[in-house]
């Protein structure tokens, strides 16, 4: 059975849930597959609309991930008018504008009743550092739970209602999140040394070198 | 001269007991002051005993590993010795140089103390099983009382076993086993009780005496087991001694899938071989007692094959329990200990109950006279046995409707 | 009825137990260092580097280009580039490596140097009795240890050495017959020159020729 | 069917149990045991902290990660090739579906078709992966419920004729790496498929052999039916995937849904169980190794000649546009996806792998709660995990 279209579903949400503000992301890469940024203080309600709605039923949550986009430059030539020597023309300028970087929860949902999909949905926190809280949809599909868990063991962003949010992953008490893009492995006194490598050289540090017979 | 007196006793001993005759130690015990008899008397009774069932048990080892190796497609042991024939020793020599193991905070004497109160009952119990014709170590009245009452204190070795170790997994192991060795002792001694009435002793050297008749020609022995209450019976002996030796299917003590080993967690060394002798031993000594019961003994199996000394009798149909045993072991799976139970008491014990009946039937049937009498006998008593067995069984699986299942397909 | 089943699957394993004596097909042990199994075209266990003619310095098909080390999944390669070069199978100079190492306790064998080796000169070995009591250095296989020689590779992987083969002449030859036809047109141009100078002209440089090895 | 009854969590289920009563005393009735990481029946390095109630289990809580090695990571720091060979050891017992999920996602990411040949060959192979993983389940589950291993060795020894056949066409017998980014990297050698199809054809006798041995057995029908029963409400709800959700009457086989590669070509059912318990998961295996077979025996009767790699693909240098991609098979445990959003780099930006065997566990616990200690032995055994991609 054919979903309905990214741009159907976007105006059915926005009918149903007043003040959902679903937005459109586009996917350019040959899978096509585009999906809907929604915003935390609606997501519950919309996952629940997506989930019960009679011509959706998207009532698999097969994958849920989190994605890291560290704070990013972007270059982009803009159009400007100005006066050059005294003609007003169009003229290409450099701008150099800063997106912040922000954590993002995808969502994969499919429908087991009707055997359609996938509708691609995505959460953003605010930034990487302090406001990293997104609602959990766990109370809405049960699968997100271990995988909720792991995005927070390994990306950091908090579950708001999620009811078991600990590290799944990496042991209680490991202090940092390991796959986002800036992580930095601690020194581990367990290496092995192996030859010609970096790890060797870490090992130098822990390790006397053997005497030689 | 002394010296020569006492190796033509030691001589005269090896021939009578390898010939099936009377008082073999008389001689060699004369040559001893009176004063010193009774004691080298046990001495040469208890060493031959317990050498023989320590390398039917090396024997045994090997042979339920090959034996379990062929029925799953495998070689078996087959590195140490030709056909992997020392592996016993190898395995042994490498449970005495294992590092003893005594958990910090177990209870270090009960820990000590459980295998050795499990190996001296098991060894106890071969004490009154006739192994031939005039070989008995104790021939006892009330034999297979002492044989019960002895076996019975097994579970206080593997309860201490558990308790003491401090480990959760052998406290739920020691629990399952009292549990399943407390409820299995009545099915075997009711079941047992049945060739008592019938024999109307508790001496096994008589209840053997009793089967030693042969019908038809010298070719149909008169064995309890070819008799239908004597068939349900050996059967229910069968299925409770496996339960009391822990072996598959009733290995739920030890349930290695579910809690590593149960009582034997933290065992190492040779006290765990002294464990797994034990519990081989009371493997052995169960069979000795079902071939003693239901299977006449070290009675050959038709008349003309009496030539044969008897002690080979009784080994091979000793050793063809234990690989029974061990082809049972191959194939089924695991019970869980609610329906352990619920198979003890809901069924066993109501079937060995009935088989009372039945074999009182049997013997006030006996002067039956009429033409085909004795088929007439022996289905009946089949027919009270079997219906009962069938209504059980069926009533024992219905109860959690467990049925044949039929599946749907999608296309 | 109760026992039935139980009765069914003793008959079963008695079947086997009886079939592993009777049935070669059930008994599929083989007792393994008396007996092998013979190594399949295909099988592949750490790689090995494939040298042509007799001496394993010289006819080393490797130019150092690095690909592998850069392509393998758990960099276990390591290659140090030669300063001076050495002419290749076709008599092209190419450099060679200095140093190659490959530590095959960290190799996968996953095969994909092999793959992305665009010179044939490395190739997966089926030799698997490689334990060493030194865990660091006894895996540790230096260029020397890892040299083969071509006929060694026919032997484990005989149509895909015969392909390679096939290929490489293809290539050698495709190479010989461009030198040829440089060498001729060198050799006309020459020729032309030769008349030319003939009429007072300064002479062509000989050093234009290309040096043929 | 589902909607109605969808489950909102409850969320005092999942509150710790108190160690000491409400009065503050310890409470002595309740046993608490981790079972794992060192245990014979987890499967691998598995830790559950189960409470118990005699042998009752009152509360069970996995604990993973003690295999974790980060393989998303070193995914994302390595080229889309390199992330090949890792994709095997992610759930070893069926490298080949791993290969073909990353192999699939990688495609729809860059627009490549593998050609008719390839796609043959991955329906043979992906099958006969399911005959291994299934006939292994079996397996380790009758070994779970104390088999002794009869019922695993009769199990290896089939699995070792396919495994043969793995051996002599990728040249390793559990860590394949074979499927590449638009096709296969080598083609069938010579005899190979004469030496499936001998395969294939005595695996419905094996079949056969294995049902005879355990299926009747009074034993194994007592200790499965009625055991771990998964309702089909929650079963959705939760993702279950692969059989566990069959063996609970939903009919959802992405085989079917998705039609990947040419699963539209081939006849084949779905089996489908009623209850949802032990003994289903255990019986929908053996049916769908039966179905396997059928499916195997259409591939290897219609393969076609041709090449096995689309000829876009390439080898080196290999960088697709940017943009994001999400693919997923059947797996043998589940729905095997891998997400992957590129930057235009050589390497993944983001890479990301769906473990059914992680995603099933998530009713462990609702499975276990009230059953003995025995019957957590078996539905963890029935639920078919592999540590290697639960912890990744």
């Amino acid at each position: 059975m054919v979903m309905e279209t990214l741009e159907q579903i976007k105006a059915r949400i926005e009918n149903a849930i007043s003040g959902a503000k679903p937005e459109i992301i586009p996917n350019e890469s040959p899978s096509a597959q585009r999906s809907l940024l929604l915003d935390p203080a609606h997501a519950v309600e919309v996952a629940k609309f997506l989930r019960d709605d009679s011509q959706l039923r998207l009532d698999y949550c097969s994958n849920v991930t989190g994605v890291d986009w560290l704070d990013l430059i972007i270059k982009e030539k803009v159009k400007v008018k100005k006066v050059v020597e005294g003609v007003e023309k169009e003229v290409e300028e450099p701008v150099e504008r800063k997106r912040p970087g922000y954590l993002e929860a995808v969502y994969h949902l499919y429908s087991m009743a009707l055997k359609h999909g996938p509708l691609i949905i995505r959460l953003r926190t605010e930034n990487r550092a302090d406001k990293n809280h997104v609602p959990s949809l766990t109370p809405v599909w049960r699968g997100a739970e271990f995988q909720e868990r792991e995005i927070y063991d390994l990306y950091g962003i908090i579950f708001d209602g999620h009811p078991d949010l600990r590290r799944i992953l990496m042991w209680e008490g490991f202090a940092d999140h390991p796959m986002r893009k800036d992580y930095v492995e601690p020194d581990d006194y367990e290496y092995e040394p192996t030859p010609h490598d970096e790890v060797l050289e870490k090992t130098k540090q822990h390790h006397s070198p053997e005497p030689k017979p | 001269m002394i010296i020569g007196e006492f190796f033509r006793g030691l001589f005269l001993m090896i021939w009578r007991v390898a010939t099936d005759q009377p008082e073999a130690k008389a001689d060699l015990l004369a040559v001893f002051p009176p004063s010193a008899r009774p004691v080298i008397s046990a001495v040469l009774t208890v060493s031959p005993i317990i050498g023989i069932f320590a390398t039917l048990f090396a024997l045994t080892t090997l042979l339920e590993r090959k034996g379990l190796g062929r029925i799953q497609n495998r070689l078996g042991p087959n590195r140490v010795g030709p056909f992997g024939i020392l592996q016993p020793v190898a395995d042994g020599l490498k449970m005495l140089t294992k590092e003893d193991i005594i958990p910090r905070s177990a209870d270090a004497l009960v820990h000590f103390l459980a295998p050795v109160v499990l190996a001296v009952p098991t060894i106890l119990a071969f004490a009154v099983l006739p192994y031939g014709r005039n070989l008995v170590p104790v021939d006892m009245d009330a034999g297979i009382l002492f044989f019960f009452a002895v076996g019975a204190s097994t579970e206080l070795a593997i309860f201490m076993a558990g308790w003491s170790s401090r480990n959760k997994y052998s406290l739920l192991g020691a629990m399952r086993a009292i549990a399943q060795m407390i409820s299995y002792e009545i099915p075997l001694i009711i079941s047992s009780v049945s060739v008592i009435m019938i024999a109307g002793s508790l001496s096994p050297v008589e209840i053997i005496a009793q089967q030693g008749r042969y019908l038809a020609g010298g070719f149909v022995p008169h064995w309890f087991v070819l008799t239908p209450w004597g068939l349900a019976g050996f059967i229910m002996f069968l299925i409770a001694s496996l339960a009391e030796s822990n072996r598959s299917p009733f290995d739920i003590p030890e349930a290695e899938s579910e809690l590593i080993a149960g009582h034997l967690t933290e065992y190492s060394g040779f006290k765990y071989a002294l464990f797994f002798m034990a519990e081989y031993f009371g493997m052995f000594a169960v069979s000795g007692l079902a071939v003693t019961l239901f299977l006449g003994g070290w009675h050959a199996p038709f008349e003309f094959l009496e030539i044969v000394p008897s002690y080979v009798w009784f080994f091979a149909k000793l050793m063809g329990l234990v690989c029974l045993f061990i082809w049972v072991r191959g194939t089924v799976p695991r019970l869980r200990v609610d329906q352990l139970l619920n198979f003890a008491w809901k069924f066993m014990l109501p079937l060995s109950l009935l088989n009372l009946v039945v074999a009182a039937v049997w013997h006030f049937t006996a002067a039956w006279e009429f033409p085909g009498a004795g088929l007439g006998r022996w289905l009946l008593g089949a027919v009270m046995i079997g219906v009962p067995y069938v209504w059980l069984g069926r009533a024992l699986s219905g109860s959690k409707k467990i049925t044949q299942r039929t599946y749907r397909f999608a296309d | 009825m109760l026992g039935e089943g139980i009765i069914k699957g003793m008959v079963e394993t008695a079947r086997n137990f009886v079939g592993s004596y009777s049935d070669p097909e059930r008994l599929t042990t083989v007792e393994y260092p008396e007996d092998k199994i013979p190594a399949k075209e295909n099988a592949r266990n750490f790689p090995f580097l494939v040298y042509d003619g007799d001496d394993a310095a010289r006819g080393l098909r490797c130019v150092a280009c690095q690909i592998c080390e850069k392509e393998c999944p758990p960099k276990c390669i390591y290659i140090v580039k030669s300063k001076d070069k050495k002419p290749d199978y076709i008599g092209k100079p190419q450099f060679y490596p200095a140093v190659f190492d490959i530590d095959v306790s960290v190799c996968m064998s996953c095969q994909i140097c092999v793959e992305v080796c665009p010179f044939e000169a490395i190739k997966m070995d089926t030799e698997f009795e490689l334990s060493n009591p030194d865990r660091f250095g006894g895996l540790l296989q230096d260029k020397h240890r890892l040299a083969k020689s071509n006929e060694y590779y026919h032997k484990i992987h005989e149509t895909e050495a015969a392909e390679v083969d096939a290929r490489l002449a293809a290539e050698k030859a495709k190479a010989e017959a461009k030198a040829r036809a440089d060498a001729e047109a060198k050799a006309a141009a020459a020729a032309k020159a030769a008349t030319a100078a003939a009429t007072p002209k300064p002479a062509p440089n000989p050093t234009t020729v290309a040096p043929a090895k | 069917m589902f909607m109605e009854t969808a489950i909102d969590t409850p969320e005092s289920k999942y509150e710790i149990l108190p160690k000491t009563l409400s009065n503050g005393e310890m409470d002595g009735e309740l046993l608490e045991v981790a079972m794992g990481p060192q245990h014979p029946s987890t499967h691998g390095v598995f830790r559950m902290d189960v409470v118990l109630d005699g042998e009752k289990v009152v509360k069970l809580k996995p604990v993973f990660g003690y295999l974790h090695r980060n393989h998303e990571k070193i995914a994302e720091n390595t080229t889309y090739l390199a992330s090949m060979p890792y994709t095997d050891r992610l759930d070893y017992l069926c490298s080949m579906t791993n290969n073909w999920a990353y192999a699939l996602s990688v495609e729809k990411l860059a627009g490549l078709q593998p050609p008719e040949r390839a796609e043959y060959i991955r329906i043979i192979t992906g099958e006969l992966t399911r005959l291994v993983n299934h006939t292994c389940l079996v397996g380790f589950l009758l070994q779970d419920m104390g088999a002794l291993g009869t019922p695993l060795m009769y199990a290896f020894r089939e699995r070792e004729m396919i495994l043969d056949l793995f051996e002599s066409l990728s040249g390793s017998r559990m860590m394949c790496n074979y499927m590449r980014f638009g096709g296969c990297r080598v083609d069938l050698p010579a005899g190979w498929l004469e030496q499936a199809k001998r395969a294939v054809d005595s695996y419905s006798g094996f079949l056969d052999e294995f049902e005879k041995l355990l299926t009747e057995n009074e034993i194994l029908v007592a200790r499965t039916q009625g055991i771990g029963v998964l309702p089909p409400d929650l079963a959705v709800n939760a993702s279950i995937t692969g059989p566990m959700l069959r063996a609970s009457g939903v009919n959802y086989d992405i085989r079917k849904v998705d039609k990947y590669g040419i699963y539209d070509r081939f006849e084949f059912r779905v089996p489908l169980g009623d209850h949802g318990d032990v003994y289903d998961r255990y019986m929908i295996r053996l049916l769908e190794m039966r179905e396997s077979v059928k499916i195997l025996n259409q591939a290897l009767r219609d393969i076609p000649a041709g090449p096995i790699v689309d000829p876009k693909a390439k080898l080196r240098g290999f960088r697709p546009k940017v943009g994001e991609a999400y693919g997923r098979i059947e797996g043998p445990k589940g729905e095997l996806g891998f997400y992957l959003i590129s930057d235009g780099t050589p390497n993944p930006y983001r890479y990301r792998v769906r473990p059914p065997s992680l995603i099933n566990l998530t009713v462990l616990e609702d499975m276990c709660l009230g059953q003995d200690v025995a019957d957590v032995v078996i539905i963890l055994g029935s639920v078919d995990i592999v540590l290697g991609e639960v912890d990744r």
